[in-house]
C-alpha cells in the first residue's frame, strides 16, 4: 500500500462532504473512485493534497502520516496531482509548464537531464511536442488535459492523483486520455483516478470504489463493478 | 522651443526610471499577494537615507554602502511581509491596506527620528558637471540612473524568463494552489518577492538621491504613483510597468515645462483616476474577459 | 444625559474645546463608517469633502460676506454636487482601485486648494472666518458651540442608526458582502451606492463647515492626505462596523493628538505603529477588541472554576 | 411562463451553452440535470440576469428578459437560491428574510433615516411578513441568530424563505439538497411541493437523483452545454443517451 486513507471525515464549505471514507492505493495499480456530481470525489483529492482541512481520520503515504502536511510538502514526498480544471499556467508556454512540473528536481539534477525527460514525455504526447512553444492557454481542451498529465509526470512521482481528467472533453478525446492513463500504468505508475464517467474509468482501473453522498457504497474489482447494475442505480437514482 | 523640449525630455528620463523601479516593486508584490503596498515608497527613502549616512557622511566605500543600504531596506521589506501577508486568516482587503499605510507612516516617522526632517543628498557617482546637448543640459548622474535602471530591468526580465526559480515565482502569482501542488513553497516565494521589491526600491533611492535629493516624507506619494504606473502598464507586465513609469514622468515634465510647475501633480492624479476608470487592464495587460469574474462568484 | 451634563463638569475650558473637536471628527467618522463599514466602499475622499465644506463655506462668508448659516447651507449643496459627480464615476471601481481613485481625488483637491491662492489663501490659509450667529447670539465660545455641535452629532448618529436598521441599511450591509447577490433581490445597487456616498460626503463636509466657522481659520491641511489618514485612524480605533465606535475613535484620536503635541515629532511613528497593532490584534476596533479579550478572560476563569 | 429560445453563451470563445430551448409551464416543478460542467449554473445565471446570453432570447410572462439587469428581472418575479448557500453573514436570520421584501417596499433614504411614520409602518409590515415566511419553514425561534452560523440544513431552508419573501412567480433552486442528510432531504421534498401548491413555478438543478426523480414532473438533461433530452423522470432514466452522458460510452479501450 503506497497510500492508505483511514476513516476520513471532511467538512467542505459547511457540508459534511466525506463520511468515514477509507481507501487504499496499491503500488503500480490504477485505483478508480467514481460517483455522480457532488458525491465528494474532488473533496477526496483536495484532502489528500492538503487543500482542505481534515476533521477526523488519517492519511498515510508509505506508512508516514501526512494528514496535516501542506500541499507543497506533500508534493515534495512524491505525490503529483492532475488537478480539477487542469490549472495550467495559461500565459506560459507548454515547455515552461513542463519545466515547472519538474521544479523540485532542478536542485539536484542537471538541466540537461530534465530536458531529456521532457523529450521522453513528449513521445507520449506527440501533439504537445508540436506546440511546445505555444502558451498553454491557446491549447484545446484535450491538449490542456494532456499537458496537465505531462506536467505531473515531470516530477517523477511515486503516485499520481487525477481529478476528473475527462470532464468537459468530447467522448472521443476523453477516450484518448483514458488510453494514455492506461499506458501509464504499464510504465509502472501508481494512479488514483477520480472520475464521473464510470464506464471508462472502471474499464482501465484495477480496483474501484463508488462514492455516493460522501460515503463509499460499493467497492471491488473494477471488472466486477463494471457488470454491477447497482452502479447505474447509484448514478441515476433508479 | 526645441531646447525646451529636449530639456524636458532630459528631466523626464531619470524620473521615469525611478517611477518605473517603484512600479516594478509594487507590481512584484501585487502579483504575488494582491496587496497594494503603500509602504513601497519608504524603501526608496530608506535606501537614499542610508546612503546619505554611510557614503555621504561616514565615507564608507561606495560598493559597501550600496550593499548595506539595500540590505537594510530588504530586511525591513521582509519584516513587512511577516506583518502584512496573512493568508487564510480571513483578513479583509481593507485591513491589509491599512497595515501598509501604517507601515508607511511608521517607517517614515522612524526615519525622521533616526535622521531628521531635512532634505539630504550625497555627491553624484561621477561628478556634477553637466553635459550639454543641443543647448540642453543633463548631469552625469542622470546617465547613471538611466543605465542602472536599464540593467536592473533587463536582469529582472531574465530572471523571470530564463530561470526556473523566476518561473516558479511567476507560477505562484498566476495560481497559488497549482504552484503548491507542484511542490513550490508559496510563502517563501512571497517573502522573496517582498525582498526583491524592497531591494529594487532601495536601489532606486540610492541612484536618485544625488539628483533629486531626499527627505523622510514623500514615500507614500511615490508609492501611489508607482501603483498607478504599474496599473497603466498592466499589472502582470514588467515592460508595461516601465512604460507606465515613463508616461507619468513625461507628463509631469512637460506640464512643468509648458504649463506650470505647480500643476504637474494635478495632471498626474487626474490621469490616475482616468486610468483606473478606463484602462483597468493597462496597456500591456490581458484584454478583459467578459463575464468570467462573475462566473467565479456564482459559478459551477 | 451624560453628554448634557458634561460641560458643567468640564467648565468652559480646555477639555470642553477638546470635546468639540471630538465632535468634528465623529461626524466625519460616522459618515465614513456608513460608507465603508456598512456599505463596503473603501473611500479615502472624506478629507477632501471636509476641505470642500470648510473652504466653500469660509470663502462664501469671508469673500462674499454671506451669513455663515447660509454659506454652510450652500457649501453642503456644493459638496453634494461634487460627491454626486465624483461618486457616480468612481463607484464603478472596487476595493483597492476605489481606494486609490478616491485618494487621488483627495490629493487633487489638496493641490487645487494650495494652487488657487487668490481664492483660498493658498498655503497661508484663510483667516478671519466669521462665527456662526443667530441674530445677536454668536457661537464664539466652546460652551456655546458644544450645545450646537453635539446635538447635531447625536442627530446624525441617530439618523445613521435608523438608516442602518432599515430596508436601506440591510441593502448596504448586504452589498458589502456581495453586490451580485443583492442585485438578485431587486436592488439597484449602483444608485444606492451613489446615494450613500453623497450622504456620507455631506456629513464630512458639514463637519468641515462647522470647523471653519468655529476655529475662524482654515489651512490646506484640512483637505490633505494626512487628514485622510487621520480619519482612517478614527475608524481603526473605533471599529469600521460599529457606529458608536466612531465616537470612541474620535475621542481616542483627539486625546492622542492632544498629548502628542508635546511629542509632535513622534506623531507619524506612533500613528503608524498603532494602526498596525490595531489591525493585527483587534481589526474590529478597540471596543470590540476589549470586549473580546474580556469575554476570553471570563471564559478562561469559568473554565478554571469548573 | 418561462420560454427559452436557442440560448447560447460563450466565455472567451469557449461555448458554455449552445442552442438550449425549452419552456416551463405554470405551476410545475421542472428539473435540470447533467454531468459536471454541463452548463446548468450558467443557464441559471443567464435567466436571472447575472450575465446576458450571447445568443437567443428568454421570455418570462411575455417579457423579453434576455438583456435585462438582474434587479429588473427580480422585480418581475424571479427569485433563486444558490449552490453554495449565500446568506448575508452580517445580517440576522430575520434580517436576511426581510431583505427579500426589499423591492416590495418603497421607503426612501431620508424616510428610513428619520424614521418617518410611513417608513415605520412599512418596517413593521416587512417584519411581520418575514416572520410569516420564517414560521412556514419553522425557523421563527431562531430569528435573531447570525444567518451563516446555522447548521447547513437550516441555511437551505432560510434561503428558500428569503426567496419566498420576494413573492416570486418563478423560484429557481440551485442544488438545494447539497449537504442535507436523508431525513432533511425528505423534509425538503415536502416543502417544495408545498411551494408549488402555493402556485409558484419551480425550476431546480439537483445532483441527488432520487430527490429529483421524485420531485420533478419534467426534466431537461444538459451535456456539454447542449440539451440532450427532455421528458418525464421515467423517460429520462431509460434514455440511453442520458445513461451514456453520465456513465460514459460503452466501448472498449484498446491500446
Amino acid at each position: 500500500m503506497i497510500i492508505k486513507i483511514k476513516d476520513l471525515d471532511v467538512f467542505y464549505k459547511n457540508i459534511h462532504a466525506l463520511k468515514k471514507v477509507s481507501v487504499s492505493i496499491e503500488n503500480g495499480k490504477i485505483i478508480g473512485l467514481v460517483g455522480g456530481n457532488g458525491a465528494g470525489k474532488s473533496t477526496m483529492i483536495k484532502s489528500i493534497t492538503g487543500l482542505v482541512p481534515i476533521k477526523n481520520g488519517k492519511i498515510f503515504f508509505n506508512d508516514r502520516d501526512i494528514t496535516r502536511l501542506d500541499s507543497a510538502s506533500i508534493a515534495r514526498l512524491g505525490i503529483s496531482t492532475v488537478p480539477e480544471g487542469r490549472r495550467l499556467f495559461a500565459p506560459m508556454t507548454v515547455q515552461d509548464n513542463m519545466n515547472l512540473g519538474a521544479y523540485l528536481r532542478f536542485k539536484n539534477e542537471k538541466k540537461k537531464d530534465i530536458e531529456k525527460d521532457i523529450k521522453k514525455i513528449f513521445e507520449l504526447f506527440p501533439r504537445l511536442m508540436e506546440r511546445k512553444n505555444q502558451t498553454a492557454g491557446t491549447l484545446s481542451g484535450g491538449e490542456q488535459q494532456m499537458l496537465a498529465i505531462a506536467r505531473a509526470l515531470m516530477a517523477k512521482p511515486k503516485a499520481i492523483l487525477m481529478d476528473e481528467p475527462s470532464t468537459g472533453l468530447a467522448p472521443l478525446i476523453a477516450k484518448e486520455i483514458f488510453k494514455v492513463i492506461k499506458s501509464l500504468k504499464n510504465r509502472g505508475y501508481t494512479i488514483l483516478l477520480i472520475e464521473q464517467s464510470a464506464r471508462m474509468a472502471l474499464k482501465i482501473s484495477d480496483y474501484a470504489y463508488v462514492l455516493e453522498s460522501g460515503k463509499i457504497v460499493l467497492k471491488g474489482k473494477a471488472s466486477d463493478l463494471l457488470k454491477d447494475e447497482s452502479v447505474q442505480k447509484a448514478y441515476l437514482g433508479v | 522651443m526645441l531646447t525646451d523640449v529636449i530639456q524636458a525630455i532630459f528631466a523626464a528620463l531619470p524620473v521615469g526610471c525611478i517611477y518605473a523601479l517603484v512600479a516594478l516593486g509594487v507590481a512584484l508584490i501585487y502579483n504575488a499577494t494582491n496587496i497594494i503596498n503603500f509602504a513601497q515608497g519608504e524603501f526608496v527613502m530608506l535606501g537614499g537615507m542610508s546612503m546619505v549616512t554611510l557614503y555621504g557622511e561616514m565615507h564608507v566605500p561606495i560598493y559597501l554602502s550600496i550593499f548595506a543600504s539595500v540590505a537594510i531596506a530588504t530586511i525591513i521589506g521582509m519584516a513587512l511581509m511577516k506583518v502584512a501577508y496573512r493568508p487564510g486568516k480571513n483578513t479583509s482587503l481593507i485591513i491589509v491596506l491599512i497595515i501598509t499605510i501604517g507601515a508607511s507612516l511608521f517607517i517614515s516617522g522612524s526615519a525622521m527620528h533616526i535622521w531628521d526632517a531635512d532634505i539630504h543628498r550625497f555627491p553624484a557617482f561621477s561628478g556634477e558637471k553637466p553635459i550639454v546637448f543641443l543647448g540642453a543640459a543633463i548631469v552625469p548622474q542622470s546617465l547613471w540612473v538611466i543605465g542602472l535602471t536599464f540593467l536592473l530591468v533587463i536582469s529582472l526580465v531574465c530572471y523571470f524568463q530564463f530561470t526556473i526559480h523566476g518561473k516558479a515565482m511567476k507560477a505562484c502569482a498566476l495560481d497559488r494552489t497549482a504552484a503548491g501542488l507542484l511542490g513550490i513553497k508559496v510563502k517563501r516565494m512571497v517573502l522573496i518577492s517582498f525582498a526583491m521589491s524592497s531591494a529594487l526600491g532601495a536601489l532606486a533611492g540610492i541612484i536618485m538621491t544625488p539628483l533629486t535629493m531626499i527627505d523622510y516624507s514623500g514615500g507614500m506619494l511615490l508609492a501611489i504613483k508607482g501603483f498607478s504606473a504599474a496599473m497603466l502598464g498592466g499589472m502582470g507586465s514588467f515592460v508595461g510597468a516601465v512604460i507606465g513609469g515613463f508616461v507619468f514622468s513625461f507628463l509631469e515634465s512637460f506640464t512643468a515645462t509648458f504649463v506650470s510647475g505647480s500643476f504637474k501633480e494635478l495632471v498626474t492624479f487626474i490621469v490616475i483616476i482616468n486610468v483606473l476608470l478606463f484602462m483597468p487592464n493597462g496597456i500591456m495587460g490581458p484584454r478583459s474577459k467578459e463575464g468570467l469574474e462573475e462566473e467565479e462568484v456564482l459559478g459551477e | 444625559m451624560a453628554l448634557l451634563a458634561l460641560p458643567f463638569i468640564l467648565g468652559d475650558g480646555y477639555y470642553l474645546s477638546v470635546m468639540n473637536f471630538i465632535a468634528f471628527y465623529a461626524i466625519v467618522a460616522i459618515g465614513l463608517c456608513l460608507l465603508t463599514g456598512y456599505g463596503g466602499q473603501l473611500s479615502m475622499s472624506h478629507a477632501a469633502f471636509f476641505g470642500i465644506g470648510a473652504y466653500t463655506s469660509a470663502i462664501l462668508s469671508t469673500r462674499f460676506g454671506l451669513n455663515p448659516l447660509i454659506s454652510i447651507f450652500i457649501a453642503q449643496i456644493v459638496s453634494a454636487t461634487a460627491a454626486l459627480s465624483i461618486g457616480s464615476v468612481v463607484l464603478r471601481l472596487k476595493g483597492h482601485y476605489l481606494a486609490i481613485a478616491t485618494l487621488s481625488f483627495t490629493i487633487i483637491v489638496e493641490i487645487l486648494i494650495i494652487e488657487t491662492a487668490w481664492l483660498t489663501g493658498g498655503l497661508q490659509g484663510l483667516s478671519l472666518i466669521p462665527y456662526i450667529s443667530f441674530g445677536d447670539f454668536i457661537i464664539d465660545s466652546d460652551w456655546r458651540l458644544y450645545f450646537i455641535v453635539w446635538p447635531i452629532t447625536m442627530l446624525i448618529m441617530l439618523f445613521s442608526l435608523n438608516l442602518v436598521d432599515s430596508r436601506m441599511g440591510r441593502i448596504f450591509r448586504a452589498t458589502k458582502e456581495s453586490e451580485d447577490i443583492v442585485r438578485l433581490f431587486g436592488a439597484n445597487v449602483k444608485i444606492y451606492k451613489i446615494k450613500l456616498f453623497v450622504l456620507s460626503s455631506v456629513f464630512a463636509s458639514l463637519s468641515g463647515s462647522f470647523y471653519a466657522h468655529f476655529v475662524n481659520f482654515i489651512s490646506p491641511t484640512a483637505g490633505s492626505l494626512m487628514f485622510a489618514i487621520d480619519i482612517i485612524m478614527v475608524l481603526a480605533f473605533g471599529g469600521f462596523t460599529i457606529l458608536w465606535g466612531a465616537l470612541l475613535g474620535a475621542a481616542s484620536l483627539t486625546f492622542l493628538n492632544e498629548y502628542l503635541t508635546v511629542f509632535a515629532d513622534f506623531k507619524r511613528t506612533i500613528y503608524g505603529l498603532s494602526l498596525i497593532l490595531i489591525m493585527l490584534f483587534c481589526p474590529n476596533g478597540l471596543l470590540e477588541g476589549l470586549k473580546d479579550s474580556l469575554s476570553r478572560l471570563i471564559s478562561v476563569k469559568n473554565a478554571g472554576g469548573d | 411562463m418561462l420560454d427559452l429560445n436557442s440560448v447560447s453563451k460563450n466565455f472567451s470563445g469557449l461555448a458554455a451553452l449552445t442552442d438550449v430551448s425549452f419552456d416551463v409551464k405554470n405551476s410545475v416543478i421542472k428539473g435540470i440535470i447533467g454531468p459536471n460542467g454541463a452548463g446548468k449554473t450558467t443557464l441559471f445565471n443567464i435567466i436571472t440576469g447575472v450575465f446576458p446570453p450571447s445568443k437567443g432570447t428568454i421570455n418570462f410572462d411575455g417579457n423579453d428578459i434576455s438583456h435585462k439587469r438582474s434587479d429588473e428581472i427580480a422585480k418581475l418575479g424571479v427569485s433563486r437560491t444558490f449552490q453554495q448557500t449565500y446568506l448575508f453573514k452580517t445580517l440576522t436570520v430575520l434580517e436576511n428574510v426581510m431583505l427579500g421584501r426589499h423591492y416590495r417596499t418603497r421607503s426612501e433614504f431620508f424616510a428610513c433615516g428619520l424614521r418617518l411614520p410611513g417608513a415605520r409602518r412599512e418596517e413593521k409590515l416587512i417584519r411581520e411578513q418575514a416572520m410569516e415566511c420564517l414560521d412556514m419553514i419553522g425557523l421563527a425561534g431562531k430569528k435573531d441568530r447570525i444567518a451563516n452560523k446555522l447548521p447547513m440544513g437550516e441555511q437551505r431552508y432560510l434561503e428558500v424563505a428569503r426567496a419566498l419573501a420576494t413573492e416570486p412567480r418563478l423560484l429557481i433552486l440551485d442544488e438545494p439538497t447539497a449537504g442535507l442528510n436523508e431525513f432533511e432531504r425528505d423534509d425538503f421534498l415536502n416543502l417544495v411541493f408545498k411551494i408549488r401548491d402555493m402556485g409558484i413555478t419551480i425550476l431546480v438543478v439537483e445532483h441527488h437523483m432520487k430527490f429529483i426523480m421524485k420531485v420533478c414532473s419534467e426534466l431537461v438533461v444538459l451535456n456539454f452545454g447542449e440539451k440532450i433530452a427532455e421528458g418525464t423522470p421515467d423517460e429520462i432514466q431509460n434514455s440511453p443517451k442520458v445513461i451514456e452522458a453520465y456513465l460514459g460510452v460503452e466501448e472498449d479501450i484498446d491500446y
